[in-house]
């Protein structure tokens, strides 16, 4: 286990309370040497704070439960290393940007939902479990082009991090269109023609600017600005061919 | 397919402007050498039915290019709800449309 | 709280695209105005021209070509980035910012050479 | 105490594979009907279906077939499975994932003709795992999210089952105590059906692998409720968890079995190949084995700084083992290890319950109106349960529950009367910590996480089960008296952590006297005082109900209703291509 000159040393860390009232409240916690950002948080409710409310389930970076915003920028805590994030000894969490405060550093995802669903988000097959599934090239283009952005976790961290998303609420978002994308690109999928018709409406692809933040961000290392950027291709081309897909 | 054509017609607009832009800069940088003149100016635009064309159709490519980026400028960075700034972007657009085709008239040389 | 996280190479580019093409929008007009006073009369347009020579408005024009040649650069760079391919997940294509900012000063710099 | 009350058809706890696929196929069957889904965390992203990295087990392959997956299933188990449920499974599992693919989009991986590629996982005479790279997890639970947003069901999430609550008559199951941990209020949900698809996982060890959320209340209410569990004493160890250090949540989370596959060696803190000691296949054999081998080197002091083993990569080449392992490498590094060219310190972690909710075919329970699904259940693994036929069983079992469910409530399920005694008990139990003078609860859980491991771990022996369980009737008691500051009730994680130690002790003491009951070693199960396994043809499985507020044990024999010990299914013996790990 660790050492006691581990031990000994300690972050401090400010944390955001309440809602959207609220304010910082600072914690001096141990520093160890593997710990992540989730474990920080951990030790400030187990030891400071019982009622401090946060968010996580599978510590391995899955299931995209745990995001924050940590020194300014939005982070998977779970797979954060404090040596990464450290400033001088401090370090700063607050909830996820962009998103309804629940309590404490626990955001309403409700509406990331929503407009990944908006976006035309949902599988609509044409065949069914009687039949064996579709052969699919896996060296085709579209097929690459959709597990490029299909291991998204829906952590939230691109609709965060994306400045557009704070100035305009109709726009659906990175993670909703990367979906969207994968999608198009995917040759079982029944209706590609509604699906850009959703990905291209009010608040769609359009609305992107290519700043970048998304895939810089994304912990998973997705491009949604690539995603993106391939539905408005597409949704051009479509429209200069007088064709719907 | 509102949105998707705006941005269709934005995109088509700057591709047909980057071109545009270079003869333009490029002319430009030929043209301030040594002082601007007036008949300067007006010898090359007037000299051949190429130029006022090429103005035109630029003209007519930044009334439509400029103003659906001052619409999402608006859209985002002020309160104006969606339809005002749509208004605020059409009025920008016949504004540009008036003014830049009267300036290729007037250099045109075509008034006479 | 601060704000979104700004600092990179990307969103620097969009906003240098974004102001020079808001200043680009409100030169515009003014500018057709210029040309229109041609209308009036070559005398009037010279007029407007010796008003065009005071320094002050000099470096203004440099300002205009310097903007106009980064929204041209940076605007290409985005039609790069949306409709040619990809190569790879992280190909942000970023080298064409530097090279777009240093062209468009590069222009302003034959620009001032030019008038000067 | 305030306490909301609503009323739903369908009420489904838990929204992992077996959850949200009982609620599709609730909703396919019949639109009008109204669900309602439980998770404790958000929808779909709380539980272990989406961690699933290996895959999922169908017999689809050329030269494969149902039989030869049910005899590897039966073969894994021991001859401890339910038979007619591991037979459904494999069945089932051939129609769930032409549906995961053709109608829910599961965009599984490819061979180059286009079909479904199929890889290889220990323990199976053929390649029968379908999977999206080694994140198939995220596919599956992604996908599914997609389909049941828009199906128009009710969504209660970040909501917590404390009881499921039995008619007044006792006829059958009148709802749902839950609380809304958002809200910290209680809410009352009466349904029709309910279905318990919360997915057990055993996290009482002090190594594990399952999500945080998972903390067997599922278990332990069924046992309150009066249901039994079997097969409670098989714990499924995983011999390579991650080492963190104090207090760290990665530490426990699995590092894949891949990793052993492709060749990785396992050292004591030596430097010594000592698996080669145990086995002869070394790294390579399975999990229990393994599991054991670097618990013996632990136990013999031979460990490293952080109290496990190393894993090696790097004599693969660390481009290599980078290009393999791209996802291990990165959660490594992330994690401040250096998996691809230095060592990394693991330990077995406890990943999986075979046992659970003794249940039926059509996932019915004794309890008429109560059905159960998923990780919950036990029966279908046996003794032990082959990788990749986890997520089958929880997607199987959870649509066949949804066609059920949707058939008991169109025959004419009534909404029962609520026994508001249970109520007021479960409120009352959850109550409990406020008023309380405030203890340390986390010690205690270290403490209980400590008793489990070193007691009732990897090698089990009566005295260390006797032991364990001294201590474990010393820690309910504890943690009655563990009081929590009585203020703010809203979103409070330490009032919930102290309602997971609740479960967990409860369950750990199931777990042990299962334990102490099967004297035989098989499966995952291993006596050091009874190292042999015992006789198969008759073999009996341990089932535990609550008596007096006391587990009781009951060992019942086997029925070997499709194939006895020493037969098999399977006619021309060993067929197509081979797996071996
Ligand atoms: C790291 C890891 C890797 C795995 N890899 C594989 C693999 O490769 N192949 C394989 O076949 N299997 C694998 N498994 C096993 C498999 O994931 C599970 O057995 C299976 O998915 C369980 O599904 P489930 O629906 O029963 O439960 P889960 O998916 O775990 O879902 C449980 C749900 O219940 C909710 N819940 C829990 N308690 C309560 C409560 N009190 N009130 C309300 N809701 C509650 C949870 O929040 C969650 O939504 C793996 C498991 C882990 C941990
Ligand atoms: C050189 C030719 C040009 C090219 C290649 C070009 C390119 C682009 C592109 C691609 C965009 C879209 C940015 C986005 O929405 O993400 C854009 C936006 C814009 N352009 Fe241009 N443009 C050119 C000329 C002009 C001119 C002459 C004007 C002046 C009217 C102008 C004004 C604008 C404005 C105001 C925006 C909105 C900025 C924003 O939304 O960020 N552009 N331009
Ligand atoms: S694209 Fe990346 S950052 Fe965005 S939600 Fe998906 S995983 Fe998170
Ligand atoms: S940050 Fe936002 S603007 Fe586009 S490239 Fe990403 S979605
Ligand atoms: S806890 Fe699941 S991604 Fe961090």
């Amino acid at each position: 286990m660790s050492t006691t000159a581990e031990t000994e040393k300690t972050i401090w860390v400010h944390i955001w309370r309440g809602k959207d009232e609220g304010r910082h409240v600072s914690y001096e916690v141990p520093a160890r040497e593997n710990q992540t950002v989730l474990d920080l948080v951990t030790e400030v409710q187990r030891y400071h704070e019982p009622a401090l409310a946060y968010r996580f389930a599978c510590r391995v970076g899955v299931c995209g439960s745990c995001a924050m915003t940590v020194n300014g920028r939005p982070r998977w805590t779970c797979r954060t290393h404090v040596k990464r994030v450290v400033e001088g000894g401090e370090i700063t969490i607050e909830p996820l940007r962009n998103m309804p405060r629940i309590k404490d550093l626990a955001c309403d995802m409700g509406e990331f939902f929503d407009k990944w669903q908006k976006a035309g988000g949902k599988f609509k097959g044409k065949a069914t479990r009687r039949e064996p599934p579709m052969a699919v090239d896996p060296e085709s283009r579209e097929r690459k082009n959709a597990d490029a952005g299909i291991e998204c976790i829906n952590c939230g961290v691109c609709y965060a991090a994306c400045d557009v998303v704070a100035w305009n609420k109709d726009y659906l978002g990175p993670a909703a269109l990367n979906r969207a994308w994968t999608l198009l690109n995917d040759e079982r999928h029944a209706d590609h023609a509604g699906l850009l018709e959703m990905a291209t409406s009010e608040g769609g692809c359009a609305s992107c600017h290519t700043q970048g933040n998304c895939m810089t961000h994304c912990p998973v290392g997705i491009s949604p600005t690539r995603s993106i950027a391939g539905i408005k291709k597409m949704s051009l081309v479509d429209l200069l061919r007088g064709r719907a897909r | 397919m509102m949105e998707a054509r705006l941005f269709a017609l934005q995109r088509l607009t700057a591709m047909l402007m980057g071109p545009f832009v270079i003869v333009h800069l490029l002319v430009i940088l030929y043209a301030v050498r040594g002082g601007l003149s007036a008949e300067e100016i007006l010898a090359r635009t007037t000299s051949s039915v190429i130029w006022p064309l090429f103005y035109m159709l630029f003209v007519v490519a930044a009334a439509i290019h400029g103003p659906i980026g001052i619409r999402n400028v608006l859209r985002e960075w002020s309160p104006l709800p969606l339809h005002v700034g749509n208004w605020i972007a059409a009025l920008f657009a016949a504004v540009l449309l008036v003014l830049g085709l009267r300036a290729v008239w007037a250099i045109s040389g075509w008034a006479g | 709280m601060r704000h979104s996280p700004r600092r990179h190479r990307n969103y620097v580019a969009f906003l240098g695209h974004r102001l020079s093409g808001i200043a680009l929008a409100i030169f515009l007009p003014f500018h057709f105005l210029a040309l229109g006073l041609a209308l009036e009369g070559a005398g009037s347009f010279d007029a407007f021209l010796a008003f065009a020579d005071i320094p002050l408005v000099k470096m203004a024009e440099w300002g205009l070509v310097v903007l106009l040649a980064l929204h041209l650069f940076f605007g290409l760079r985005i039609l790069v980035l949306e409709f040619m391919p990809w190569r790879s997940d992280a190909d942000d294509r970023a080298g064409l910012i530097g090279w777009g900012a240093g062209g468009a000063l590069a222009l302003g710099l034959v620009f001032l050479l030019g008038v000067f | 105490m305030r306490i909301e009350r609503s009323k739903t058809d369908i009420l489904i706890l838990g929204t992992g594979g077996a959850g949200l696929f009982a609620a599709l196929h609730a909703k396919q069957a019949d639109p009008d009907c109204e669900v309602t889904l439980v998770a404790k965390g958000l929808l779909g992203k709380s539980g272990c279906t989406r961690m699933v990295q290996g895959g999922y087990n169908v017999a689809l392959g050329e030269g494969d077939s149902i039989e030869r997956h049910f005899m590897d299933t039966i073969h894994g188990g021991k001859w401890l499975p339910r038979q007619d449920l591991a037979w459904r499974l494999c069945v089932g599992a051939v129609e769930r994932v032409r549906e995961l693919e053709n109608e829910v989009g599961c965009f599984f991986d490819r061979n180059p003709d286009g079909t479904l590629h199929q890889k290889a996982f220990a323990g199976q005479t053929f390649d029968r795992t379908v999977h999206k790279s080694d994140l198939t997890g995220i596919e599956i639970i992604n996908r599914l999210m997609e389909q049941v947003w828009n199906l128009g069901v009710e969504k209660l999430e970040e909501h917590r089952a404390i009881e499921l609550i039995p008619a007044k008559d006792g006829s059958g199951v009148a709802g749902v105590l839950l609380i809304d941990i958002r809200e910290g209020v209680y809410r009352f949900v009466q349904a029709r059906a309910v279905l318990l698809a919360t997915g057990a996982g055993p996290t009482m060890y002090l190594y594990h692998t399952p999500s945080g959320d998972k903390t067997c209340d599922g278990l332990a209410m069924a046992l309150r409720y009066g249901l039994k569990l079997r097969d409670m004493e098989m714990v499924q160890f995983h011999p390579t968890g991650l080492l963190g250090g104090l207090r760290t949540r990665m530490t426990g989370t699995v590092l894949e079995e891949g990793l052993r596959g492709a060749g990785g060696h396992l050292l004591n803190v030596d430097g010594e190949r000592f698996m080669t000691r145990y086995d002869p296949r070394g790294e390579r054999a399975t999990r229990d084995v393994v599991s054991r081998g670097i618990y013996a080197e632990m136990r013999a002091g031979r460990t490293t700084p952080m109290n496990g083993v190393y894993i090696k990569m790097s004599h693969l080449g660390p481009e290599n083992v980078r290009r393999m392992f791209p996802g291990m490498v990165k959660r490594c590094a992330d994690s401040g290890f250096d998996l691809a060219g230095g060592v990394v310190e693991v330990v077995p972690t406890a990943h999986y319950l075979m046992g659970g909710v003794e249940f039926e075919v059509d996932a019915s329970t004794a309890s008429p109106g109560l059905f159960a699904a998923g990780e919950d259940c036990g029966g279908v693994h046996g003794a032990n349960r082959l990788g990749g036929n986890g997520v089958a069983n929880s997607t199987v079992f959870g649509g066949i529950a949804g066609d059920s469910m949707a058939q008991f409530v169109r025959d004419g399920a009534p909404l029962r009367d609520p026994d508001e005694t249970v109520i007021d008990e479960g409120i009352a139990r959850a109550e409990v910590p406020f008023g309380q003078k405030r203890g340390d609860l986390f010690e205690l859980r270290e403490r209980l996480s400590q008793a489990m491991w070193d007691d009732v771990g990897v090698m089990r022996d009566a005295a260390g089960i006797a032991r364990g369980k001294a201590k474990l009737v010393e820690q309910t008691d504890e943690l009655d008296g563990c009081g929590l500051p009585d203020g703010d009730r809203t979103f409070n994680l330490t009032w919930h952590d102290w309602l997971n130690m609740k479960s967990l002790t409860m369950i750990s003491e199931v777990i042990a006297t299962a334990a102490e009951a099967r004297t035989d070693s098989r499966g995952a199960h291993y006596r050091e005082d009874f190292p042999e396994t015992g006789d198969l043809e008759t073999t009996a499985y341990t089932s535990v109900s609550l008596q007096d507020g006391k587990p009781r044990v009951e060992m019942v024999p086997v029925d070997f209703s499709v194939v006895k010990p020493g037969e098999t299914l399977i006619e021309d013996e060993p067929a197509g291509k081979s797996a071996v790990a």
